[in-house]
């Protein structure tokens, strides 16, 4: 009973993802056939056209759009958010639990709630269209799960390493540096995985921000669904597993983080 | 009348590490019996197949004529009270209570009734609405004490439930446990490590270890006649002290000629090697050059106990624990002779450790 | 004190050991994922010239064929001029959201673009749209235009004379049908039998019900028709309306702004109800169908007869060849009406004077008569030029330019005052619901009384 | 002196943050009273026209009926097939951990680009979906993307499709935090497996489970991207807050009618966050009393 509930639900959320590769290896018109064609070599000819048509089109420039951008808020994100957390963590300042809360509350906004404002901001700042738009955008985004995520991290580190060196004669600025960063460095991978995934995935910003330069993937991938003449669906299946690979990658990196992940460094598992 | 009979119970894990090496053991109805021994020993392992949280991979077990082996904890009709309490944290100390009544479905009027009644007995009335975090930790064992009582069951199991606790609350709660135990006459299986706690409570103590039975007796014959050097050893504050010597036809001979003891009469039985048992009341500590009889030592330790001492004295690298009347002082590094009372004196063999 | 030993110790050897080597390792790896990444993501960006004549411009149109046939006359155009020509091209779903969002900019990423029809009142009220009023009759010859283009496609308000866009693609829904069914004798029979008449293509709306019904056999994966019923943008709007005229009803009177009393009459009602039943008639979905959709059904061979933009024929044609044939949208009666398609050229308003002048160039000379005869020859390329229209030269050259000559006659657009944009969005959605199911005068009544409110909102309503 | 250099260390996050975060906030309840529109020019101050035009918009209230019905549906079957899949998958078996990574995937993917490709799933004609319903009997298949009966269950299908795994992963928490010996006490009281469940299981995973749905009804008061790929943003039958706002800020280009619909959607959005901060922060204090 247990293995027929495990089991059926992992083919039933499997299959899918199944088909994303059954889909990308076929050819166009195979896709829209509207019989089942699902044996390689016996329904139809598997190719590898789709993956061509991807890397010599213009995905490899949306790809690197969304690189550059992801990579470099998540490391903007993983230094400031663990900066914050290191002090929450350790200096007791006035109100820290407002100043947390009020943290938390920022990742709660609806993008879309906010984006009108940004846009005349950022129209003011000459920042449509440009990587470092998004960039800020998604530092702002994922500050407060990086705080959050790190505070749980730096709480468990004990107070006994800083104090070490700070007997030592370090700073407390080089004891952060030297002691905790180094120390914290698994936390903040984990944190930086799920900042960049988020970074990753973001759709709402990216397509109302940037869709002239600087256009992350989920954005294109969009615009190729409004395709009048027939959507090259084996395309679109190929660039999203090339897409959602190194997620896949990531998730099994963290997978002990994940449940930390997702509530905010509340709860360990 | 044997109550509950162990029958070459025995638990092999899946890993192949064997926790209990078949067991025997019968309980008489209303009898008060505790495991004793050191941890690992196989005692809770034991407790938990008497249960049924543990099934035993070999032997029966019979609890009131009837064969239970195989049979889940329920149909048992045994209370359990756990070393770390097993409250229900999200239910009051009544729910608590009431939760073992609720399960076989008894009506709600009566349900109150005897959680009233039980909370009553074990002096919980002020506690029931409380939930258990809110509670001591003497407190929540006393409600734990209540769950196993409130059911009625014929058999109590207790694993170590005062093992958690501080001295002056262990203290009043055995003597709880012992009170309500003699009250209602419920055959009681009880685990402990501690011997005190053994012996403050049983009718009977059954000594274990690495997973067998070492001795079953009462109290005074595990103090005063332990079958083995184990048993001499783990019962008794501070344990045996053990001696090696030899038999002769003159007494008890050590390695360097002095004696340990001189026979006043012939003895038939056999001579050789042997251990000599003494318990640290039974030795002497003289400082008498002239003393023929006993063990020169140097003291290394003096231990003030209130109203005794215990003098540590090392004899050519053996160890050695007398107890002292708490008046009489001896300087650290002084010359003593250790004196055992002949009455005192258990016989061991040196390779087997059984008594002679 | 005692603890903090070994904890010193550990902490000095991670020093020494780790700290220098990860942080290396660290900065390696960001610097490897920069350099492979920054170069492609930057090298291609389009960097913004400075203002001169010969600088290269950049034209936005949708994602579709006739922009790849503009991108071939442009670099015709560069070849001849030196004036370089990029046709940047957006997936039709996000075209109109792409373009405004462009034109909040300070500076646009275009100095063309083919707008939609829809968008004149827009471009040419909130100073998006260079005005073209003066300059455009001296540089094209407007007598030469078919004046149903010329007003629909560049005029705001349209017949008032004021250009704010030079016609670039003209374009019109025509029906394409299979031919090899249509003349297949077995069907033949089977539908004289059936209705008493011959199966011919049809020329009503009760005609092309009939035949859609006739050829609805969903067990055999046939279905009688496909209508424009997307709710991405506008295709909806451009598949109803045209029933919606055909049977007296209107979106409004243009003159005062009224809708209700044309939107929601019985005729109104009776052509929702019947564009409704013609999607019973069509494939699985057909309540649903985007123009990628139409076109993907009828291509794919399982479909009768598809309503769509000429602008999609090329393709039907090139991918089942004889077995399509092509011809003009039924009428209802007396009355006539083909939802108008294509898009003008418009000057961005956000460029510099020196950039719109080049911009007015390239416009001017892809207007000229040779520049026409070109265009015509690229796939989906349909002019407005009234000649060439006429010309059997040009209703010869493919099977579907005769029936796209003959249909300009009879084309009518939507709104195309400045605040369309709400107005379709508000037809659509209702429309939608109406073809989901609700009831048809209720989903109309709303659509009128939306309509009403925003062109109060608005400021036109008198 | 302590203090200031804590400052240091947090002020440079909270400056980010008040910039890219409050002032936007801000400057939208500015705009909401403004005629502004998307492509920019001139604008002028209309008081509370666009607020009072948001409160007899019958859109919204259809917006926010749509919002709240997809954020119930979803969320409870996330949560029951989470729950039931982490009952399944508590115990330890073979290959637990590869399995379980599997099935935590979907949460990870993008959303935006899942619902173009779930589009593709549930097309009608060339569908996989429905070719497998129609090779295994069904003659007629639903029509997901064109049922307005179908389309938000269509949405709500790829939402638990993502997001059961999310609960999945906090009931196996909930789980595993219950000690071992209260299944033991009450096998001794004789609880029956419902009772255990019921009594027991239940109510101790409850708050975590809780936290979770919270956590779950945040995002999904949200959605946007699913309904962008599946339905697009103009569907009277899956309009979203989110999609409405887009609806009116994008396509019809009023920023200031948007901004004012934004204040109205952020109201509503604060009073849930503030709820959930609440709930993590009990959490968080609930377990730092476990560690210790």
């Amino acid at each position: 009973m247990r293995f027929l509930i495990i089991f059926g639900y992992a083919l039933l959320a499997g299959l899918p993802l199944g088909w994303l590769v059954l889909t990308s290896l076929k050819p166009v018109a195979a896709t829209t056939s509207t019989s089942l064609l699902m044996w390689p070599g016996i329904d139809f000819i598997p190719t590898l056209a789709a993956y061509g048509d991807l890397f010599t089109g213009d995905f490899p420039r949306y790809l690197g759009s969304s690189v550059v951008i992801a990579v470099t808020s998540t490391i903007a994100t993983v230094l400031l958010g663990t900066a914050c957390a290191y002090g929450f963590s350790r200096f007791p300042l006035a109100g820290s639990k407002d100043w947390l809360f009020f943290i938390l509350s920022t990742r709660f906004m609806p993008p879309l709630a906010v984006v009108a404002p940004v846009l005349v901001m950022y129209r003011m700042l000459d920042l449509p269209n440009t990587h470092l738009g998004l960039i800020i955008l998604y530092t702002a985004f994922n500050l407060s799960l990086a705080v959050w995520l790190m505070k749980g991290f730096i709480d468990d580190i004990p107070r006994a390493f800083e104090e070490a060196a700070l007997v030592d004669g370090y700073t407390r600025w080089q004891a952060f540096w030297r002691v905790i960063v180094p120390q914290a460095r698994t936390g903040m991978a984990v944190t930086a995985v799920f900042c960049l995934i988020s970074a990753w995935n973001e759709y709402g910003f990216a397509m109302t921000l940037n869709h002239v330069h600087a256009v992350t993937v989920p954005v294109w991938f969009a615009g190729l669904q409004g395709n009048v003449q027939g959507v090259p669906w084996p395309t679109i299946a190929g660039g999203v597993l090339v897409f959602v690979s190194p997620i896949i990658v990531f998730t099994v990196l963290v997978r002990k983080h994940l449940l930390r992940g997702v509530t905010f460094g509340t709860v360990k598992g | 009348m044997t109550f509950l009979a162990l029958n070459a119970v025995a638990k092999t894990y899946a890993d192949g590490t064997i926790a209990v090496h078949g067991v025997d053991l019968a309980v008489d109805e209303g009898e008060f019996v505790v495991l004793l021994g050191p941890s690992g020993c196989g005692k809770t392992t034991t407790l938990r197949m008497v249960a049924g949280l543990e099934r035993a991979t070999g032997g029966s077990i019979q609890l009131a004529g009837k064969i239970v082996t195989d049979l889940p904890p329920s149909q048992r009709d045994v209370g359990f009270v756990f070393q770390f309490y097993a409250l229900y944290p999200h239910l009051t100390v009544r729910d608590n209570l009431a939760f073992p009544l609720e399960a076989v479905g008894v009506p709600w009027r009566e349900r109150a009734v005897r959680v009233n009644e039980v909370a009553a007995a074990v002096g919980v009335t002020e506690l029931l609405s409380a939930l258990p975090r809110q509670l001591s930790g003497g407190d929540q064992q006393r409600v734990s004490l209540a769950r196993a009582l409130i059911r009625r069951p014929r058999l109590w199991l207790m694993d170590e439930p005062l093992g958690t606790l501080d001295a002056a609350v262990r203290a009043s709660l055995g003597a709880f446990i012992h009170e309500q135990q003699r009250r209602h006459r419920v055959t009681t299986l009880f685990v402990t490590h501690d011997q005190e706690e053994a012996m403050q409570l049983a009718d009977r103590v059954v000594v274990m270890e690495a997973g067998r039975i070492r001795q079953v007796g009462t109290p005074t014959a595990i103090h005063d006649a332990p079958r083995s050097r184990f048993v001499a050893h783990f019962v008794g504050s501070p344990g045996m002290n053990f001696i090696p010597a030899t038999r002769t036809a003159q007494g008890l001979c050590l390695a360097d000629g002095r004696h340990l003891m001189i026979h006043n009469a012939a003895s038939t039985d056999v001579l050789g090697p042997v251990i000599v048992g003494v318990r640290p009341q039974w030795l002497q500590v003289s400082t008498d050059e002239s003393e023929k009889v006993g063990l020169v030592a140097t003291v290394v330790l003096d231990e003030y106990q209130g109203d005794h001492r215990l003098l540590h004295a090392d004899a050519e690298g053996l160890r050695l624990v007398a107890r002292i009347p708490a008046t009489q002082r001896h300087a650290l590094g002084a010359r003593v002779i250790l004196v055992p009372h002949a009455e005192g004196i258990r016989l061991f063999d040196p390779h087997s450790g059984a008594a002679l | 004190m005692r603890g903090c030993v070994p904890v010193r110790e550990r902490f000095h050897a991670r020093l020494a050991d780790q700290w220098e080597y990860h942080m290396s390792r660290f900065v390696l790896s960001l610097a490897i994922i920069f350099s492979t990444v920054l170069t492609p993501a930057f090298a291609v960006e389009p960097t913004p010239a400075k203002a001169t004549a010969t600088e290269p411009l950049t034209i936005w149109w949708a994602q579709w064929a006739p922009a790849d046939g503009l991108q071939q006359i442009a670099d015709v155009y560069a070849k001849e001029t030196g004036t370089k020509i990029t046709v940047h091209q957006i997936p039709w779903g996000s075209f109109q959201d792409q373009v405004f969002l462009n034109f909040g900019n300070a500076t646009t990423s275009f100095d063309i673009v083919v707008g939609d029809s829809q968008w004149l009142g827009r471009g040419a009220t909130r100073g998006l749209y260079v005005d073209l009023t003066s300059w455009l009759p001296g540089a094209i010859d407007l007598a030469g235009i078919k004046p149903q283009a010329l007003s629909n496609l560049c005029e705001y308000p349209s017949g008032s004379k004021h250009y704010f866009a030079a016609p670039c693609e003209t374009d019109a829904v025509g029906l394409a049908y299979r031919a090899d069914w249509f003349t297949d004798p077995a069907e033949q029979a089977a539908f004289l039998a059936r209705f008493h008449r011959p199966l011919a293509v049809p020329k009503t709306w009760t005609e092309f019900a009939q035949v859609a019904e006739f050829f609805h056999r969903p067990a055999q994966n046939r279905y009688g028709n496909a209508q424009l019923t997307g709710r991405g943008y506008d295709a909806m709007a451009m598949g109803f309306q045209q029933v919606l005229w055909s049977y007296g009803g209107s979106w409004g009177d243009a003159a005062t702004y009224a809708v209700h009393g044309h939107l929601d009459t019985p005729e109104a009602v009776k052509a929702l109800e019947f564009f409704r039943t013609l999607t019973t008639f069509g494939p699985k979905g057909a309540t649903n169908l985007d123009y990628g959709q139409v076109l993907d059904v009828f291509t794919n061979g399982s479909t009768a007869m598809s309503c769509t933009y000429f602008a999609f024929f090329p393709t039907i044609a090139k991918q089942l060849g004889p077995k399509v044939g092509f011809a003009v949208m039924p009428a209802n009666g007396e009355r006539h009406a083909i939802s108008l398609g294509g898009q003008g050229f418009s000057v961005s308003a956000k460029i510099p004077v020196p950039r719109q002048e080049a911009a007015k160039k390239f416009i001017a000379w892809f207007n000229t008569p040779a520049v026409q005869r070109q265009w015509i020859t690229k796939e989906a390329g349909f002019t407005a030029n009234t000649a060439i229209l006429a010309s059997a030269e040009f209703r010869a050259a493919s099977p579907y330019n005769a029936a796209f000559a003959d249909s300009l006659d009879h084309v009518r657009d939507f709104w195309n005052v400045p605040v369309y944009n709400e107005l379709l969005a508000s037809a659509v959605k209702h429309l939608g619901e109406a073809l989901d199911g609700a009831d048809a005068q209720a989903s109309l009544r709303a659509i009128a009384d939306e309509h009403e409110a925003i062109f109060e909102d608005a400021g036109l309503k008198k | 002196m302590r203090h200031r250099l804590g400052w240091a260390f947090v002020i440079p996050t909270l400056l980010f943050l008040i910039i890219f975060n409050v002032f936007p906030l801000i400057s939208s309840v500015v705009l909401g009273f403004t005629n502004s529109e998307l492509t920019g020019g001139s604008w002028e101050w209309v008081g509370g026209r666009n607020f009072s035009r948001v409160f007899n918009d019958p859109k919204y209230a259809a917006a926010v009926r749509t919002t709240v019905l997809f954020t119930v549906v979803a969320v409870a079957v996330e949560l029951a097939l989470g729950f039931i899949l982490a009952l399944a998958l508590h115990r330890d078996f073979r290959g637990k951990t590869a399995i379980l990574t599997l099935l935590l995937i979907p949460m990870m993917l993008p959303p935006a680009v899942m619902g173009i490709y779930w589009n593709f799933l549930f097309d009608g004609d060339y569908g996989v979906i429905n070719q497998v319903l129609h090779a295994g009997g069904l003659l007629a298949p639903p029509q997901w993307r064109t049922d307005p009966g179908l389309k938000l269950l269509a949405v709500v299908a790829v939402d638990v499709w993502m997001w059961s795994p999310f609960m999945l992963l906090i009931s196996l928490a909930g789980l595993g935090s219950i000690p071992k010996h209260l299944y033991e006490a009450a096998e001794i009281d004789r609880a029956s497996r419902w009772m255990v469940f019921r009594r027991i299981t239940l109510p101790l995973c409850a708050p975590l489970l809780g936290l979770a749905a919270l956590l779950r009804a945040t995002d999904a008061l949200k959605q946007f991207d699913l309904v962008m790929a599946i339905t697009g943003p103009n569907d009277a039958s899956t309009q979203t807050l989110s999609t409405l706002l887009y609806q009116v800020i994008f396509s019809n280009q009023r920023v200031g009618l948007g901004a004012a619909y934004a204040c109205v959607v952020l109201v509503l959005v604060i009073a849930l966050a503030i709820g959930v901060t609440r709930a993590l922060a009990r959490m968080r204090s609930a377990n730092a009393g476990q560690a210790v």
